[in-house]
């Protein structure tokens, strides 16, 4: 399964990854999952999206759970709460 | 509907004539204005840069307005939010909602503004004495929008 | 704190400006605006007369200006009323509402359209097909100002 | 005692009065006297003051009830709930 991963604000800059292409194998994904699998890449990875910090994730630009399915050909973003306004 | 992102400044004025066009039947207009404050948390701040997820945002505040248009009988509704680097007093955002009577007018402005505050994909980074820093989201405004659940 | 009763025609976006002059501490403005509307009570209005009590009217739109200061960490504020004989679309009232944060901006906008409505000497007399009529008070304006007694 | 009075909208209208100037008896004067006072001179003096409508009242610019005291040289003025805004 291929998707295409975003990072932004502070995940951005910690991370060093703006944005990514992912190939996992075709097994049933979800937010949480995918995280703990990124966090495998090292400190920086483990903190910044397992740690304290309160990280939102989005699939195909909605706002979504730690429990929501991620399929074949989706967008998912992890980001910080967000601050505009 | 007006849906805008933007770096280049807005005229507040301008976008009500916009919003009001010729009509006859709106009876109240209501606009929010958010503008860099020169204090955040106690330090001075000279400058404050504005990050986006291009796609996502627009998205985020239609569905905003939509909510809003939904949950309130009102005109129509605009949302326009600058990003990029913003100094002290400058314009960030500004919310307008019109509509026949005020009180709808006025919940769905502060509703939208409350959505938009926790769900709109927006970043601030700004400048103090101290360095750069990522500005930290504020339990208040999860509280601002928790008033609006049903 | 601005007050003032006119014939003339306002300008929103003006009048943001000068509430906001250089001030760097300003985090939010919150404006409404009031028009006349075609329809009212279900007939076409086509033309739309404001008297009002010279005096007590300036000390009236001031007063609601210091309840909401009193009330609210509120920066500056502005009513302008207009008086006289309008159309449809023309603009009535604006209050403007500047501060630190948009919660407190927001309330005290709404606080003092509230209290306008209900105890600021402003009288509507409406021309529609059926002649000139007084328009009359509200009971739901008389329930908005309500919700703000402590 | 000597007071002005004023009247405004609907109530200026219907008395054919603007304002006025009256000189009382100097005997204890409040808004419901003022009006019963003013009701006696005539049927639509009676119907606007102390009729069905519902008028309200000001001394000195500020809003009153019924049971305000008014003193010598107050300026009294009644007219309908207020429909501005």
């Amino acid at each position: 399964m291929k998707i295409k991963l975003f990072y932004f604000a502070r995940l951005k800059e910690a991370l060093k990854y703006s944005t990514e292409d992912l190939d996992l194998p075709d097994e049933p994904l979800t937010v949480l999952k995918l995280k703990a699998h990124l966090a495998k890449r090292g400190d920086v990875w483990g903190q910044m999206l397992m740690g304290k910090l309160k990280v939102r994730a989005a699939i195909n630009h909605e706002l979504v759970d730690d429990n929501a399915a991620i399929n074949n050909g989706d967008e998912v973003a992890f980001f910080p709460p967000v601050t505009g306004g | 509907m007006t849906v805008r992102v933007q770096t280049e400044d807005f005229d507040v004025g301008f976008e009500i004539n916009q919003l009001r066009k010729a009509r006859k039947d709106i009876g109240a207009v209501v606009s929010f204005m958010g503008l860099v404050r020169d204090l955040n948390d106690g330090d001075a701040v000279s400058q404050l840069t504005l990050e986006h997820y291009p796609g996502m945002t627009e998205k985020s505040l239609a569905s905003i307005i939509n909510q809003a248009k939904a949950r309130w009988s009102i005109t129509d509704a605009l949302i326009v939010h600058r990003v990029g680097t913003l100094q002290p007093s400058d314009q960030i955002v500004l919310v307008l909602v019109s509509g026949a009577h005020r009180g709808e007018a006025f919940a769905a402005c502060e509703f939208m503004m409350d959505y938009l505050k926790t769900e709109a994909p927006f970043w601030k980074k700004e400048v103090t004495q101290l360095g750069e820093r990522w500005v930290e989201a504020k339990l208040t405004d999860d509280d601002a929008r928790g008033r609006w659940v049903k």
